[in-house]
């Protein structure tokens, strides 16, 4: 079990903050195309995934990266703090 | 060496005032502020929306690098979340050092990894609508350089 | 734009919360504050002294390279000169732009540009005598990056 | 009639901040020979030139520069603000 989070648009078009994701995902790469196979609004949001940014466990981290032992990830676009 | 992330507003002069004070080996302190432009006269607000958790992380990280780089004798960060208008001010980061030059490194490396490596994302909202701040690519790149 | 060279003690903070205030424009504020080091804690006081006259002009000078140079909706500039104690603020800048970009960069101009080219000489008295602090080679080499 | 300005340690050796010069010299360089041959501690104070810099009328320039026209000189060391 996953906690999952969207922020900035990725949140707005997925509906929702964060959610619990039951998964057997090997690496991020595959928990989106599971997210993505489930609705529409996942299939958009995720879209471009050059266009998003991916954190573990609150560590910026790659699509490529696994999930074993992973509680906590984050899907965003890039940051434009400052 | 200090960070905090808060809806409230700050005052970064009076935050200034207050910052490495007392200390007889700082010679130069800069400060940088970022405050909410209105170029077109259409914008309402700002909204600051950040990843709890994480942003604190993110931005003690960036901090921790910079005081390994450069010789600091203190550095700041505080950035807002939430609604901001138009002249508000987002953010700031200051830093002390004995010379300038290490003072002025640092603080543009603090604003450079802050604007696209700290989890914020800033979002408009106009007369006519809102809409996500895009990344520039002269952010992306001003990385490059460190 | 403006300058100030007085004798008289000033607030860095205070000043910073005055400037660029109530612009739309402004995205950006840099500031500098050049304080009095004590390394070896035996300074009694530092002593600068200017060339009056000149150095309101030297100073107008270099801002106006400045605002020639980069995209800045404003920008001060203060000095002191005459007695100064440990921790005590020697001077400012501050920068105020649509970006960082252009404030950090107007900013370092600044402060390299009036160390080395604004008439003004500092004497540090300690405790074994007074001195008059030597110009730095690395000071005037920093002018050669602009 | 030049009014000849002295700062930091070239006022101490000098041992006064200003003067008036009456002088036919034709540059900078010249003007300090004359000022060097007048008495030890201005020859002190202007051993190395290559230590001093000039201002001509609030500007900065050099030693080998015209005094036609120039109502004010000043030497000093280099200049050590911020």
């Amino acid at each position: 079990m996953i906690e999952v989070l969207y922020f900035a648009w990725v949140r707005e078009r997925i509906g929702l903050p964060k959610e619990r994701v039951e998964t057997a995902a090997v690496t991020v790469a595959d928990l989106v195309e599971e997210l993505k196979a489930r609705e529409p609004r996942y299939a958009a949001a995720f879209a471009d995934t050059a266009a998003l940014r991916v954190a573990l466990d609150q560590e910026l981290g790659s699509f490529d990266a696994p999930l074993a032992g992973v509680r906590e990830v984050a899907f965003f676009p890039p940051m434009t703090g400052g | 060496m200090s960070v905090r992330v808060q809806a409230e507003p700050f005052d970064p002069g009076a935050e200034l005032a207050g910052f490495a004070r007392g200390r007889r080996d700082v010679g130069a302190q800069v400060s940088f502020a970022g405050i909410v432009r209105d170029d077109t006269g259409d914008l309402k607000h700002m909204e600051i929306e950040h990843y709890p958790g994480m942003t604190e992380k993110a931005i003690a990280a960036i901090e921790a690098e910079a005081v390994a780089r450069w010789s600091l004798k203190d550095s700041l960060v505080i950035h807002r979340h939430g609604r901001l208008a138009p002249g508000e001010t987002i953010m700031m980061v200051a830093t002390a050092a004995a010379h300038r030059g290490d003072a002025f490194a640092a603080a543009e490396f603090l604003m450079d990894y802050l604007k696209s490596r700290a989890p914020f994302w800033k979002k408009e909202v106009t007369g006519s609508g809102a809409g996500w701040v895009a990344a520039r690519d002269e952010d992306e790149d001003a990385l490059g350089r460190w």
